[in-house]
């Protein structure tokens, strides 16, 4: 039963986003052929002006989307500590029986 | 050099926490006191900054923050939005504060209740790594933006939740989190893909001049909107919260429920400010509040069989995302109608006070939890009891907390609910009836907590409670009693502008 | 419409779809994981799908023929996500390798202690 | 300084002046009555109905599951159901998500 | 990852990190110019520390080193970030550039590509390079190390 | 129109790679099958003139997400393993 539904449920969102998809950019615009490209535009005439750099996508990781870098650079930072926090040694302690969910389902079917 | 810091201040409450937090680990190496001192002074100047930002917006009013532009907020054209803004309003504000003064109180806390674990110089930098992703989370006003910080504040808050790995369960509770949660980012990738390919923008305000209404925008706007409600953990998204609530440490208990809460704080800022225009308000709505009474009844049933303290009271924040979301549902289902005047703006503000009252005294009450946990060495509620005579303090401060949760006059949680209750009434009575009768349920089973854990015959307990965790607890309490004692001041000040913010008014 | 020329956007569309299916499907903590991958993978692709300028150049100015590139955001975008992919990957599989330790086994039928 | 006109939401403010007043009250009423009050020196155990009462405190307190034991008995039907959904099976957890999506994004189309 | 490989591999991994460092570093200082920057560099000579890791085994105890210099280049990222501020602009803002001096020069329109150009932005190359070149060989040194010793330790 | 149809070829490889992930029961072999999925896609990334990204997935993706699969999946269970 459950799979089912989640069939259904995985139809409808493709559905969904093949028609998202197709719909994009308009009628004449499909695949290759983007209609908004003020934005880009701009950055592609304005890295050389204001930055005076040549590959336009640096530019926009360290100028005009500096943030998004410096948060990419955070999210490495916070795997790498979350990654030491996990795989740290440790002591088996008592805390192992801290609740009575531990010692009720040890895993298994119910 | 003259630097403004009151027009700089939004950046700096994202960035000392991000600075702190990189110079953890190399504090960490020269002396632990270092180590607690870089700690306390990030949390104390992001505290600074949050409130010089309050102030400025408070006397001068909202203003955009353009990154690397050569005047960071006069002189704002088309291109600068197509960098990176923060937007520094009565909503960012309110967001901020309720960040703040949990983060304030479990950052203290925790410098009495972990000074026994290892590997405490990663705990404090993902800390402070949780801090800035959620503070970014709420300023940021660019969606791909919004996608890094929403990251960065999974993976940090995750790492945290499997800080005790000698417990299985910790481990497997933080595995379940972020597998759900990295496919809840990789889906808000893609609708900013959709996002960016029909319009070519990614800032808030470019793409809100420019909605249509198609397809698209529908598709994108409905997985935003299920991404977010299910990082605030509403029915029947919310299985992820019990687990990761009840096995983070006691200390960032409090602050996994602050992501939530900040999750919450970004969808309504995407609802109200961006997505109002391309869509059917009444529809939006009508799914928050069917989410929202969802998330009530079943947290709070939920909450009835449980027997562990910690999920007991993770499934009663389950229940209390659900009044936020009712009220604020049925503020936006009212938007441009008539009813808005009457009772919809009634209704925002008792959502956004809930929310930022729901934030310190739901910090409060998991404080207190963790107090228990510290002294008795357990979260069975069949094996606690009698802590009322080693504990008076913490006794006090949970019947504060547990009070204002369940919504008794006169704690600050009566006030929002009230409100709630009044306006939602006038809307359908069935929501005001069924929210009080959740709010029963509630004060029974904060009952059922005071009674087993802290009255009966004295069972001895080993340790005693340290002063950092009583005064991170007593800080919340007058913050609680603040509001309590003050809400018409509370609402007129920091709430209302909060909705001024969203773009709807009071 | 012409369905031909949005081949490549099915195909972003099949490969989140496989990951999904994946996720929901399979019980194996680690091909799970993989399954998020292939979904990274079809974002990633999405990305740069929507930059792509039929006939354009690459987005650098050093020995560009002219000034037609395509566009330069939606490659900055992918690199961030790139990384997160990265980070995030490693991360879950950490979790799955002290789960390994502490429950004896990768399923996920068996991991359910944290319940009800 | 502080407004206690009744406005907005309501006034806590005058609530517990109110309150204060009232305990005040009781307690007049309380000193009134006091004098009157007959105590005794005998200090039995409680009569239970012929039942001795426990002598070990602990089996006084009643412990976590068997509080409002009855309340959840009666809303069985109701509430198993809901605690077998929760299975803790991750895949269970992405299966809510998908399923909550399709359902909104249906309803967002039809409406 | 307790075993070794033959001699032959190690030898062969030896000698290939070597193009493999240059590759990255020469992607890292080219960032601005040709295809490349400080996250491609940073991952491409990690990966020479993942080919070290399958030859020979483990590395030695770099934990704390690797840490240092994560730490060091993100800080050093972010006051790069910072010196926006500190000239009067707004974060992130490109005070270096078309200024003279390091990486001040100027270009404009088809230009063969001068390194001496671009403001703060090979300046971030370098510091992001060393953070993710850090970064990830820390996680591959530790999935390794734990990948055999998988024993609870008292 | 050639160039379209390289394009077409890649990414059927790209989804038949995918398709191999799933359906490989050997982990090894899937995460090896993720990791010429990578590749394949940096080829594809390549051919829609974005080489930074290209350079960025053959690292992480073909590199490094294969290196610490392999390293995660010596520590447990090989095959995957359920009925």
């Amino acid at each position: 039963m459950k799979k089912i539904i989640a069939l259904i449920a995985l139809i409808v969102i493709s559905a969904f986003m093949l028609g998202g998809v197709a719909e994009m950019r308009g009628d004449d615009g499909s695949f290759g052929n983007p209609v908004e490209t003020e934005m880009d535009d701009f950055f592609l005439e304005d890295s050389q002006d204001h930055n005076q750099v040549n590959n336009v996508v640096t530019a926009v990781l360290f100028d005009y989307r500096g943030l998004d870098t410096l948060g990419e650079a955070t999210v490495l930072f916070s795997a790498v500590s979350g990654v030491l926090t996990v795989l740290r040694k440790y002591k088996l302690s008592k805390k192992e029986n801290l609740t009575k969910l531990t010692k009720s389902s040890k895993g298994g079917k119910k | 050099m003259n630097v403004d810091l009151l027009t700089q201040s939004p950046v700096f409450v994202l960035a000392i926490p991000l600075l702190f937090a990189f110079l953890t680990p190399l504090a960490n190496k020269v002396s632990k006191e270092l180590r607690n001192a870089v700690f306390l002074i990030g949390l104390l100047l992001t505290t600074l900054f949050v409130s010089l930002m309050a102030y400025e917006v408070y006397t001068m009013g909202s203003w955009i923050y353009v990154f690397g532009a050569e005047q960071p907020t006069t002189g704002l054209t088309t291109q600068s939005f197509f960098r990176i803004t923060f937007l520094a309003d009565g909503f960012s504000v309110l967001a901020a504060l309720t960040i703040i003064i949990t983060a304030l109180g479990a950052g203290i806390y925790s410098f009495g209740h972990m000074k026994e674990s290892n590997g405490l110089g990663k705990f404090y930098t993902l800390f402070l790594l949780t801090l800035a992703g959620v503070n970014g989370m709420v300023l940021t006003s660019d969606l791909f933006n919004l996608f890094v910080w929403f990251e960065v504040t999974s993976i940090a808050s995750c790492g945290l939740i499997a800080y005790h790995n000698d417990r299985g369960e910790s481990v497997e509770a933080a595995l379940k989190y972020m597998i759900i949660s990295v496919i809840a980012g990789l889906l808000l990738l893609f609708s900013i893909g959709f996002f960016y390919g029909e319009y070519g923008v990614l800032n808030y305000f470019l793409i809100r001049d420019s909605m249509t209404g198609s397809l698209i925008d529908i598709l994108a706007i409905g997985m935003v909107m299920v991404i977010l409600a299910m990082k605030a953990s509403s029915v029947p998204m919310h299985m992820w919260a019990p687990d990761a609530y009840s096995e983070a440490p006691e200390p960032i208990t409090p602050f996994i429920a602050i992501t939530s809460l900040g999750s919450l704080f970004v969808l309504f800022r995407l609802l109200f400010f961006v997505f109002r225009g391309a869509v059917e308000t009444s529809a939006i709505g009508s799914i928050l509040i069917i989410l929202g009474v969802l998330s009530m009844f079943i947290g709070v049933s939920m909450a009835l069989k449980q027997s562990d303290l910690k999920r007991l009271i993770a499934y009663l924040s389950v229940s209390q995302i659900g009044y936020m979301m009712m009220a604020v549902g049925v503020g936006l289902a009212t938007l441009g109608t008539g009813d808005y005047g009457i009772f919809g703006a009634r209704a925002m503000e008792g959502g956004l006070f809930h929310m930022i009252n729901d934030g310190v005294y739901k910090a409060l009450l998991f404080l207190s939890a963790g107090g228990i946990v510290y002294v008795a060495d357990t979260r069975d509620l069949n094996k606690l009891g009698g802590l009322a005579h080693h504990m008076p303090y913490t006794t006090f401060f949970f019947i504060i907390g547990g009070l204002s949760i369940a919504g008794i006059p006169p704690l600050s949680g009566f006030s929002s609910k009230l409100l709630i209750y009044k306006s939602v009434y006038l809307y359908n009575p069935v929501l005001a009836i069924i929210a009080l009768v959740v709010s029963i349920v509630t004060l029974a089973l904060i009952g059922k907590i005071f009674f087993n854990a802290f009255l009966g015959p004295d069972q001895g307990v080993g340790k005693k409670i340290p002063r950092s965790m009583i005064l991170a607890m007593s800080i919340l309490t007058i913050v609680v009693v603040l509001f309590s004692l003050f809400p018409n001041y509370v609402v007129a000040e920091i709430v209302v502008p909060a909705i001024e913010g969203l773009g709807v008014g009071a | 419409m012409n369905w031909f020329t949005l081949f490549p956007l099915i195909m972003v569309v099949t490969l989140i779809i496989m990951g999904l299916y994946v996720v929901l499907f399979k019980k194996n903590l680690i091909k799970i994981i993989m399954g998020i991958a292939l979904m990274q993978n079809g974002a990633n692709l999405f990305l740069v799908s929507l930059a792509y300028r039929e006939g354009y150049v690459a987005p650098i100015w050093t020995s560009a023929p002219s000034a037609d590139m395509v566009l330069p955001t939606p490659h900055a975008l992918t690199l961030t996500s790139i990384v997160i992919g990265v980070a995030t990957t490693a991360l879950m599989l950490s979790f799955v390798m002290m789960i390994k330790k502490h429950y004896g086994t990768i399923n996920s039928d068996e991991v359910r202690r944290c319940r009800e | 300084m502080i407004d206690i006109v009744l406005q907005d939401i309501w006034s806590p403010i005058i609530f517990i002046l109110v309150g204060i007043l009232v305990s005040l009250i009781a307690y007049m009423f309380y000193l009134m009555g006091n004098p009157d009050y007959k105590r005794t020196k005998y200090k039995g155990d409680p009569f239970i109905s012929g039942n001795r009462p426990p002598t070990d405190l602990k089996e006084l307190h009643v412990g976590g599951d068997n509080v409002y034991w009855g309340f959840t008995r009666a809303l069985r039907k109701y509430l198993d159901p809901l605690v077998e959904g929760h299975t803790g099976i991750v895949n269970d957890y992405v299966y809510w998500f998908v399923v909550t999506l399709a359902v909104v994004l249906v309803f967002l189309y039809i409406m | 990852m307790n075993f070794k490989m033959s001699v032959v591999v190690r030898t062969v991994a030896d000698i290939m990190i070597i193009p493999i460092i240059v590759f990255g570093i020469y992607l890292i200082l080219h960032g601005h110019l040709t295809p490349g920057g400080g996250f491609q560099g940073g991952a491409v000579i990690a990966s020479a520390t993942a080919l070290l890791i399958v030859a020979w085994g483990t590395l030695k105890d770099n934990k704390d080193d690797f840490s240092t210099m994560e730490s060091t280049g993100l800080t050093m990222f972010f006051l790069l970030a910072l010196l926006g501020i500190i000239m009067g602009f707004s974060l992130f803002y490109n005070s270096l550039a078309g200024t003279g001096g390091i990486f001040g020069g100027t270009v404009s329109g088809i230009n063969p590509g001068y390194i001496n150009t671009g403001g703060t932005v090979p300046l971030m190359n370098i510091v992001v390079g060393l953070e993710v070149v850090a970064a990830l060989s820390l996680i591959l040194y530790m999935m390794a190390k734990r990948s055999d010793a998988l024993e609870v330790e008292e | 129109m050639l160039y379209y149809i390289l394009q077409v070829l890649v990414l059927i490889g790209l989804v038949s790679t995918a398709v191999a992930v799933i359906w490989f029961k050997d982990l090894i072999s899937a995460a090896i099958a993720l990791g010429a999925s990578s590749l394949i896609l940096a080829l594809q990334f390549y051919l829609l003139r974005a080489p930074d990204v290209a350079i960025a997935e053959a690292a992480v993706g073909a590199a490094l997400t294969t290196a610490i699969l392999i390293f995660a999946i010596k520590s447990t269970d090989r095959t995957e393993g359920y009925k």
